[in-house]
């Protein structure tokens, strides 16, 4: 009977918990977690600050996932280090848990670039649950906020910290909003959005100093200009939680090196979710891509091959599908090439707030930007990870219509008909 | 497991499937009522893709390996004791992260429905979907192809 | 003439009453099993009473109907796939027409006749040597005597490659076969084909009914068909020229009847089989087509209506709303062969049933005893000539 | 004499039939007592006999049975007669006055051979000659029937109860070593005298109890054949199709009847793979002549006897043996009559007929 150890108690863990249950119902699993939560949707802590989310919607699986699937949990303790000789996890409490099979899934944690005035109080991140909680009970209507990084993080706190009658202002260095998942067009257009419900949106800056008291009571940018402010969200990024692999012979990198099974350099340990660094068919190259679906991926396949399956993990890319007050968008892949052999199409109809763009690489679709429409985009992402030939219905493919009836009938009927290629 | 498909070959884009998913799903199951009275109206789960001469119609193929369940981040998108990928409205919020990861773009936005996903649940109370049952010409099926 | 009240409306069958018991198909057998193709004279026995004699290829049916030639081009790919399944498996067989076999067809081919028309459209070895039986087309009761034409409009990708003629072009069907100017013309080409499927099938001539079809039905046995096939006044087809649909040819009754005494006075009936086509609109007319001496019927306009023909006769067109005589692939798809292979099913059956009901009525319990026997048949408004013809007495006699 | 106004008259009826097949001749005593036991299945419209191995002084001769209208009927037929036979003896059948029988024809007996140079001439054989003859007389001299025209054999009919007909004839004076009978209940007619059964050709004669609903079908089948069916009764065609089979294509007489009264074809699929393609090939080829409709027949011949059984068994027949005497009547009651302990007593099944074939005539 194997002892299966995983370290994270989200997306990556309950992935594995599930992939490991497809082959091993008898093998103990032990979850062990810094958070004292079962597992919750992250991504909802947005909602858990605007108050539209309470706990029944947070929890991620049913109350019973962890004793169905026979998982024994530590919760509130830290996983400090593992010694990968004698297979052990060292706690934060000084014990020790053995494993056959090791998960590292700790997940990111928040990048906090050092400013002047960084030790105040009223300086917030917004990456678990905790943080939306602290963030909720300040976020009173009337006060001031300034979030520094306008990403996926920092605008979704930013929409919580709204609609909880926040006034707030947004700092990004770049030269458009969400510079991750969208071009400058598609920037502009949600800027709009933003605007329009009351956020300040500040480019090409940053904050260099937090001023205040003890407390927090405004920011200077860079360009000298002063905002004042009761709290500060930094949202500038997240990077790998690889701490507990630190000091062990893991290979790092940015995060922890996998290969396509989920397999660090060392046996019988695996890493998943957004502490890891595995292969991107898009980029085609190893990146970390901290996504909630790639997340659960990895983290079943990891847990599959734990088990004892021969499993690939062969759909790494960037999607994302978000909205901001109502505005939907869904975007993935490579947005904004660089470089002669891409191709580029693109639609925009601003009055619709409709834009929506295809990049093309050698007749594969491999990125897209659907604003507003986004409607059956999952198409376009099964194209991009199917790796499709696209230059038949090409030219159709930002259609409004667009579907299978475009495409060629064998692909079709065996999409559709579940007809086996020959 | 059984699933519905499309015979391309046949369907003459009709679209009564979807009326009859919308009536299926509606409080009455009464075209008129279904249309005419209730609010929110369903959508339809099934969908008509059509440029003529081919036509057919799509719906959610409850897939064995449901990118849409392994990208839900709420955990609302399951699958039940059929088999078949439904959505558990209690918990959806709307993100639309199943929208992205559908690769057949079966699954709807119902807005009217407080921000929920709609999609096909193969008429859990009925003896076969209503779709295939209202075929007028049997271009969908409900068969067990594996 | 058009208008012309049917003949089987002039002609009531019979039954049994207190002297020879009606039977019940529901608790006995009823049988319609027919073999079509030569019988020989008689059947030769070893010493041991051993059957020596080998029969020629038979059609075998398990209803005494078969469905009419209608080619692929004139009727669309689903039509015809109604059609072929439905033979299938009603163990019957339907016809080709003039228009080749499609690829997709070569399955049901043992419940298939092939057509071998003026225009030879689609002919080829593995096109017959794919059928169960071969028909050598010369009339057609819907417009005997003249050829066919099928618009280039009709002929598109799958109707070109099988009927073997370019694209868009009319296909047309002249009214004479150019190698057939006699019947002993007739004779080379039934041999050819039989020939060129190695005896295997049996060979249907089809000839329309006219004045003098009773003396072409005896040449056309004696230059060895194995079938006669007659096609009579009505027959249907919405793409016939007005005036010969409605003024050529003579009632199927008159004609079978004539054909039937014909053969029977010159003994060479029990050899051949004949078969009744044109205006077989429901199971009475059969049973009366058969009384008169037909061994099987073909239908064609009933099997149409049976997949959803509304009879707006507009086949020229092309245009066919419920996909049967349309190329269009927006309105073949409207015929779902599925659906139209069990509505044919459905009308044999049910004509089946009933067909059982009469015979029964009859005290009858074997299609083959129904074969000529006018006996079952009375006239009523009919002329003492035509009921000669008919071979039936009036009714009261 | 009165022709029958309609062609195939429905009828119920009584037969019977008694062969010893060893030969030994018996006096029509038992056929008339066994058959006027089943008075109730006739109504006085019709009876008759055929009686086989009466005749041994002209064994070789055939013995032709006549009815005549008139004088001038018996005047054209017996130039007829003269013209194309030898007759060795002419005379009328002795009768005896009845009361009951009424409207007798002239009924006269003639035994005689083929002219030699008339057979010649025709290229026939001595008893397709003389069926053409049979068929020519009846078809052709207003007025006058063969009522038989075997060897060795005679029929005896006529209007009235068979017990009637058989006392009229004087049956009892006879010795036979088969015996057929039939008693009739038309329904619809007068009955005839020609009518009457039993039917025959040449030493073949029918019995018949019941109704062919595929007269028609049988009629034009034979017609193919040279058979012209003139006496307007279904009956006639038995006789024919069994000439035609065992006669002209010298088929065994089990497969005769097994053409008469086929098995069902879900039968025939279920039979191994010899006997499918032979009832396969028997109902293929000889459909038309499938009997149809309600019937149970007794023929006899020369040299046997066949009761046969429609396909669904829709009139009764039952058979019995003892020693060398085969009996097979409409009713068991009477067999019994005759023959109270039969060794075996069955009913036949649907379509299977019941033969007895003659072993030797004894003198």
């Amino acid at each position: 009977m194997l002892e299966y150890v995983i370290i994270g108690n989200s997306a990556a863990a309950v992935g594995a918990i599930e992939g490991i249950r497809q082959r091993d119902n008898t093998g103990s699993i032990t979850v062990i977690s810094e958070e004292p939560y079962y597992a919750y949707s992250r991504p909802l802590i947005s909602y858990l600050l605007a108050g539209t989310a309470d706990d029944k919607k947070m929890a991620y699986r049913d109350v019973g996932f962890y004793e169905d699937n026979g998982v024994s949990l530590l919760l509130g303790v830290k996983a400090v280090s593992i010694d990968t000789t004698s297979k052990e996890v060292i706690l934060s409490n000084g014990k020790a848990v053995t494993y056959d099979k090791l998960l590292i899934a700790t997940g990111g944690k928040p990048f906090v670039p050092p400013m002047k005035g960084g030790d105040k109080k009223g300086i917030y991140t917004f990456i678990k649950r905790d943080d939306a909680e602290r963030l909720k009970a300040v976020a009173k209507p009337g006060t001031k906020a300034v979030v520094i990084g306008g990403g996926l993080i920092g605008l979704k706190a930013a929409e919580g910290l709204v609609k909880c009658g926040v006034d707030v202002t947004v700092v990004e260095l770049a030269d458009r909003i969400l510079s991750t998942i969208l071009d400058e067009q598609a920037a502009a257009m949600v800027q709009e959005v933003l605007e329009g419900h009351n956020i300040n949106v500040i480019l090409n800056d940053t904050v260099t100093e937090v001023v205040g008291d003890n407390t927090v009571s405004g920011v200077i940018l860079k360009n000298g200009q002063s905002i004042e402010c009761d709290m500060v969200i930094t949202a500038i990024g997240v990077r790998p939680n690889t701490d507990v692999a630190a000091n062990t012979d893991i290979s790092i990198n940015r995060g922890i090196k996998v290969d396509d099974h989920m397999r660090a350099n060392v046996e019988d340990i695996y890493a998943a979710g957004d502490v890891a660094e595995a292969y991107d068919i898009v980029y085609e190259d190893q990146r970390v891509t901290p996504i909630w679906p790639n997340a659960y991926m990895q983290g079943e396949v990891a847990g599959r091959n734990m088990a004892g399956d021969d499993v690939v993990f062969d759909s790494g890319f960037a999607r994302n599908s978000i909205s901001f007050f109502g505005l939907p968008m869904i975007t993935a892949g490579i947005i904004k090439p660089v470089g002669n052999e891409y191709e580029v199409t693109s639609i925009v109809q601003p009055d619709k707030k409709v834009y929506k763009k295809a990049v093309f690489k050698s007749n594969r679709l491999v990125g897209f930007i659907r604003l507003t429409d986004i409607d059956r985009a999952g198409i376009l992402t099964g194209l991009i990870k199917e790796k499709i030939d696209v230059s038949p219905f090409k030219d159709k493919l930002l259609d409004e219509d667009f579907g299978f009836v475009y495409m060629p009938k064998s692909y079709r009927k065996e999409k559709l008909l579940g007809v086996k290629r020959k | 497991m059984k699933r519905v498909y499309a015979l391309e070959e046949y369907c003459v884009g009709c679209r009564l499937c979807e009326i009859n998913c919308t009536v299926a799903h509606s409080e009455s199951k009464d075209i008129i009522w279904a249309f005419k009275v209730e609010e929110p109206r369903p959508l339809p789960g099934i969908l008509v893709e059509e440029v003529k001469p081919i036509s057919f119609g799509l719906q959610c193929r409850h897939c064995d390996d449901a990118e849409c369940i392994k990208s839900c981040i709420t955990g609302a998108m399951h699958r039940d004791e059929r088999g078949a990928v439904v959505c558990n409205a209690d918990k959806c919020v709307g993100c639309w992260t199943c929208i992205m990861a559908c690769p057949y773009g079966t699954i709807k936005r119902n807005e009217d429905k407080g921000n929920v996903v709609s999609k096909c649940d193969l008429c859990p109370d009925l003896p076969q979907p209503a779709c295939v049952s209202n075929c007028p010409n049997e271009a969908l099926i409900y068969v067990d192809r594996g | 003439m058009r208008q012309l009240p049917a003949l089987c409306h002039f002609l009531p069958y019979t039954c049994s009453q207190v002297t020879n018991p009606s039977i019940d198909p529901l608790r006995e057998p009823m049988e319609l099993k027919t073999y079509l193709g030569r019988k020989p004279d008689k059947l030769e026995f070893d010493e041991n009473g051993r059957l020596v004699t080998k029969l020629t290829p038979q059609l075998v049916l398990n209803v005494p109907i078969m469905f009419s030639a209608m080619s692929f081009g004139s009727i669309s790919l689903n039509a015809c796939e109604s059609l072929a399944r439905a033979a299938t498996q009603l163990g019957i067989y339907y016809n080709t027409g003039e228009g080749g076999l499609h690829s997709s067809l070569y399955r049901y081919g043992k419940n298939t006749i092939a057509q071998v028309a003026s225009g030879r459209f689609g002919v080829h070895a593995d096109y017959l040597n794919a059928a169960a039986a071969l028909e050598i087309k010369i009339g057609q009761g819907a417009k005997p005597g003249i050829g066919g034409h099928l618009p280039g409009e009709k002929v598109r990708a799958e109707v070109s490659a099988t009927r073997m003629i370019p694209e868009g072009s009319d296909a047309i069907s002249p009214a004479p076969h150019h190698d057939i100017y006699s019947i002993e013309d007739l004779r080379q080409l039934i041999y050819a084909l039989k020939e060129a499927t190695n005896y295997a099938k049996p060979v249907i001539v089809k000839i329309a009914a006219v004045h003098n079809v009773a003396a072409i039905a005896s040449g056309i046995a004696r230059a060895g068909a194995d079938i006669i096939a007659i096609d009579g006044f009505r027959g249907g087809t919405g793409a016939a020229p007005l005036r010969i649909r409605d003024n050529v040819g003579i009632p199927i009754e008159m004609a079978i009847a004539a054909v039937d005494t014909r053969l029977k006075e010159e003994g060479i009936r029990h050899q051949v089989s004949v078969v009744a086509a044109g205006s077989m609109r429901n199971s009475a007319d059969i049973i009366k087509a058969i009384a008169l001496g037909a061994d099987a019927v073909y239908i064609a306009t009933s099997a149409l209506i049976a997949i959803g023909c509304h009879m707006c006769q507009k086949c020229n067109t092309g245009k066919c709303n419920w996909g049967i005589a349309t190329q269009d692939p927006q309105l073949v798809k409207r015929l779902n062969p599925n659906i139209g292979a069990r509505r044919l099913v459905n009308l044999i059956t049910a004509w089946e049933h009933e067909i059982k009901e009469m015979l029964g009525g009859m005290g009858i319990n074997s299609i083959e005893s129904l074969r000529g026997n006018r006996e079952m048949l009375r006239g009523v408004g009919l002329t003492q000539k035509e009921m000669d013809i008919l071979g039936i007495k009036a009714a009261g006699e | 004499m009165l022709r029958e106004k309609y062609e195939r008259v429905p009828s119920g009826c009584a037969v019977s039939g008694i062969m010893d097949r060893s030969g030994r001749r018996f006096s029509g005593n038992d056929i008339i007592q066994s058959i006027a036991l089943m008075r109730e299945r006739s109504n006085g419209l019709g009876g008759g006999f055929a009686a086989y191995g009466i005749y041994p002084e002209y064994k070789d001769h055939y013995a032709f049975h006549m009815f005549y209208d008139d004088e001038q009927a018996r005047e054209i037929s017996e130039r007829f007669l003269n013209e194309h036979f030898n007759i060795a003896e002419a005379g009328p059948i002795p009768t005896k006055k009845v009361s009951s029988i009424k409207n007798e024809p002239i009924i006269w007996r003639y035994f005689a051979l083929p002219k030699e140079e008339k057979l010649t001439s025709s290229g026939l054989l001595p008893d397709e000659f003389v069926a053409q003859c049979v068929i020519n007389l009846n078809k052709k001299i207003d007025g006058a029937f063969v009522v038989s025209s075997g060897k060795n054999m005679g029929a005896f009919k006529g209007v009235g109860y068979p017990e009637d007909i058989g006392e009229f004839y004087r049956l009892y004076e006879y010795e036979g070593y088969t015996w057929t009978a039939h008693g009739r209940f038309p329904t619809n007619t007068p009955g005839w005298w020609g009518g009457a059964h039993p039917f025959t050709l040449l030493d073949l004669s029918v019995v018949h109890n019941g109704e062919l609903s595929s007269y028609g079908t049988n009629r034009r089948y034979l017609n193919e054949f040279g058979y012209e069916c003139t006496m307007q009764t279904d009956t006639e065609v038995v006789a024919y199709l069994l000439d035609l089979f065992t006669r002209r294509q010298g088929m065994p007489l089990e497969m005769a009847c097994k053409i008469m009264a086929p098995p069902m074809w879900d039968e025939i699929e279920r039979m191994p793979d010899d006997d499918k393609a032979l009832y396969t090939a028997l109902r293929t080829v000889y459909g038309k002549a499938l009997m149809n409709g309600p019937f149970s027949i007794i023929v006899a011949f020369s040299n046997g006897m066949v009761a046969l059984n429609d396909r669904i068994k829709l009139r009764p027949l039952v058979a019995a043996e003892k020693g060398d005497v085969l009996y097979v009547s409409s009713e068991e009651s009477a067999i019994i009559e005759i023959c109270p302990q039969p060794d075996k007593i069955w009913a036949p099944r649907a379509g299977e007929p019941v033969i007895g074939m003659l072993e030797e005539v004894k003198a």
